[in-house]
């Protein structure tokens, strides 16, 4: 294993990111890595299975915009705002084109990653019991426990090929720390085959902080510094979610032709985060 | 003569819903309608009540009502915050929660839920968000709770799509599952209460809201809605529900 | 749930700990139970089936005892020292009573505390491979992986009537923090019906450390202060290690009489940890 | 003319374990001889090897040698310290070990481990630690190094028990219980260095230390024991060698 460079987003992206990949993007609500889903249109990646448990704006962005070939995913939404127009747009109408979907539950993705972080080639759970999702998932099966007989839901392991998230600090030696919700993103990055970081500063040493996650150096192919790589969620201790935009969102990605006059303008035409919202 | 208090119809029913979640109680709790009368809970009658975000924030108590699951007020406030393999795994799905408190789009007869999909799953007329941390709340938690506002399209004779598991089609179908734990106790919605059946587990109208009518509450339900053997009514908000939700409502602007 | 009450170690022990129960005392070489573990010798408990990945010191005194009539564990040893001499006479001679043992790897022993934390029957894991340990447990099986046919170990979840740690501290709400080398504690107290943990002091707040574990007042039953109470092992921040004593136990422990006359002096005729080693 | 260097055969053999290792290998350390020779190669040649113990402990850099796998330097000096489930699933099982450096209180022709039972498991002759982390680190990690003291009772033909499996029965039989890692690659003693044979994989002589004889290695081999095609002398330890082993074990004394 080699160490994580310190490099710009845009090489990142196109260094780490290829048509065709398996990317997930995660960050449960706290350190969505909303400017590197940017670049990732910005570079017109094509083709990709987007992984999030969470799809939410910047998925939605993503598939408006063409990105996507398939989306496996718990729960689709603008929180506490409704829905993703672009999503269901592209579910129920296939604009701008067809999105397959792959739909568990959260605990199920949850499970997926650990096992995929493992190297394990399934997870189980108690889960997905008298749902309707397994009829049209394939991939929930059943595992028997071979002590108990107990039956138990299995689902495959999650191994992206790129997992990219947000995080509030590096230090000089590539590791990286989080804090706050820390989400799943520990295992979406142990089980990818390349992980790309942006985060809101580079320190000389870590402050110690209660619950921290600390990604060592080896676990990660490149970090970006990105201050408000979040917006407009948030990074504790550097930014605060900007609730205003998620409820705006709704209207500017209502409509084809807004959605895409918003991109143009906010996205494609930029090099820097849109927005910023710090403390 | 004490004066009549105003309130929405609405506010009576997260007031309702709030009334069961006790003390010391352990609550995960969905975001929106469940959320506001958890925290209407603890700020009255249940301060202790331990309330559970699937963020992973365990003991969290926001002033305001989080637009989101992981708003950083729920992680400030927390007793603990833990990873989402941590609150999956080690606390719902190992049965360390007494209540689950759902959210929903549509319900049916017995309590089974949907917020996956109208219509069609392949072909949907509407595309709904999704499962999210529901179905494993619903089979994990020891009992789950559920509200929404009652119509004819929110409750429905069978659901489209079960994301959720309640009653299933009743009677014992589903502890036939496998499952042990006991499934919706209450749904509460801005007309009533209803409760399943103990036999047939098909939900009941167990309580009318003051000034809500047998009929409309049979108006609003999709399926011939049965009233439990004593139908009662609900209390009115008392002044201290009413002003302690109005303040969480007032701290809770997001625009 | 209830929130853990702070009381006397003899009081939890007495209070939470029966004859006949499933106990495992947990602690990766650092933070080792060992004043709890003297509290149950003195209180005579028997019959009890201890679990235990590094049965070390503590596990020979309590097996040499009587306390133990069957033990689980993955590594017996003094270590960097030798054998445990009254393990061994236990398993090969019987004394002073007959000891079963159910034997396993550490990554066997590790999953079946997560999945006894989790709900699950079982853990499975790429383990046991090639060895003969399942040969003479028959608690090792096979669990075939629903999507790939690949063949994976499967052992039954570890769910003990009491764990016991020690920790450095506690809040006055009866929260619990560990940090250093954490072990499986989180895990072993998750598992458990009940937990007793002992701690080097009480403190208003926490102090963030990185890497440490916080468990929440309403996993614990009982929490006892008791500084100094992993010596001869330690309690990172508040003591080191007492490598003389771990060396000095190999002749203590050699002859049944030298062991039975170090007990009766150091811990029979004793209510405070027999000896302390504080920074 | 240079002047000869006097050292000991436990120090030649830590010395050619510690060659073995390059930098930034990703190393899962025994305790004892392995960590001896892992913290000699971080001394010398392999500053950025990265030192990982089964308590947690990653990228650890101890001044002295550790007694157990938990001491307090190992967690003050590790660039992080996870715990158990993580180090054996999310780093172990996953595959991200290069070399994993075993001890054995037995090997056998084939390379595999003895660390628990002498003569029969039910009634043990020696009762021995038992397995700890070993029987996951032989099959996960992409290759196993031994490192051990040989004579004839722990170099036998065939171990009373197989606690790591190492090449099991020879020839292909390894990766016909369905483990792609290699296994052991290097066994060293402090009489020399062994290597399986690429096609029958039993282990071979393919370096004797200085000043030991090919009959000194065979009296202390339980079995006929084969030299590799080359048969190589070791290369003595040099004076930075051993300067750098003296100087941790002279920081490493506990009593």
């Amino acid at each position: 294993m080699s160490m994580a460079e310190i490099t710009s987003l845009a090489q990142a992206v196109d260094a780490l990111v290829q048509d065709g990949d398996k990317v997930a993007l995660e960050g449960f609500t706290h350190l969505i890595p909303f400017a590197a889903g940017h670049e990732i249109i910005r570079q017109a990646k094509r083709k990709l299975t987007l992984i999030r448990m969470t799809p939410d704006l910047i998925y939605d962005q993503l598939i408006g915009m063409g990105c996507a070939q398939k989306l496996i995913f718990s729960w689709g939404g603008n929180p506490g705002v409704g829905s993703l127009h672009r999503l269901r747009e592209a579910v129920e109408k296939g604009w701008p084109s067809p999105l397959a979907i792959e739909e568990h539950s959260h605990a199920g993705m949850v499970n997926a990653y650990v096992a995929g972080a493992s190297g394990l080639p399934f997870a189980m759970l108690k889960g997905y019991i008298g749902t309707d999702l397994p009829r049209y998932n394939s991939r929930i099966a059943t595992v028997d426990c071979p002590f108990t007989g107990e039956k138990l839901a299995a689902v495959p392991a999650l191994n992206p090929d790129v997992t990219v998230i947000h995080a509030q600090q590096a230090d000089r030696a590539g590791n990286v720390m989080l804090w706050g919700i820390v989400g799943v993103q520990k295992e979406a990055v142990l089980a990818a085959k390349r992980a790309i970081v942006t985060v809101e500063e580079v320190v000389e040493h870590f402050e110690p902080h209660l619950n921290a996650v600390v990604l060592p150096s080896w676990t990660i192919s490149a970090i970006a510094v990105v201050p408000g790589g979040s917006h407009p969620s948030y990074a504790l201790g550097y930014s605060v979610r900007d609730n205003s935009f998620y409820t705006a969102w709704d209207n500017i990605s209502r409509e084809r032709e807004s959605f895409l006059a918003w991109m143009e303008q906010h996205i494609l035409m930029s090099k820097q985060p849109s927005l910023t919202n710090s403390i | 003569m004490t004066q009549e208090l105003t309130y929405t119809a609405d506010e009576m029913m997260t007031v309702a819903a709030s009334r069961l979640l006790g003390n010391n109680m352990f609550c995960f709790v969905g975001i929106g309608l469940p959320s506001a009368a958890a925290n209407l809970a603890r700020a009255t009658h249940a301060p202790d009540c331990v309330l559970i975000y699937e963020s992973g924030t365990i003991g969290t108590k926001p002033k305001r009502l989080p637009l989101s699951i992981g708003d950083d007020e729920l992680a400030e406030t927390a007793e603990v915050v833990v990873s989402l393999p941590e609150i999956f795994n080690y606390w719902l799905q190992a049965g360390r929660i007494d209540v689950g408190f759902l959210g929903a789009a549509q319900v049916d007869r017995f309590g089974n839920i949907n917020s996956t999909v109208i219509g069609d799953y392949n072909h949907p007329q509407v595309r709904l968000p999704g499962a999210g941390g529901a179905p494993e709340i619903a089979s994990c938690a020891k009992e789950v709770i559920i509200v929404l506002r009652q119509n004819s399209r929110t409750f429905v004779e069978k659901v489209d799509f079960i994301t959720s598991v309640g009653h299933l089609t009743g009677g014992d179908s589903r502890q036939k599952l496998g499952i042990s734990t006991k499934g919706p106790t209450t749904v509460i919605t801005q007309l009533g209460i209803l409760t399943p059946d103990p036999q047939t587990k098909e939900l009941t109208l167990s309580s009318l809201h003051p000034g809500v009518s047998l009929e409309q509450a049979q108006a609003a339900t999709g399926w011939k809605l049965q009233t439990a053997p004593e139908l009662r009514q609900s209390e009115p908000p008392t002044s201290l529900e009413l002003e302690a939700l109005r303040e969480i409502q007032s701290r809770s602007r997001y625009d």
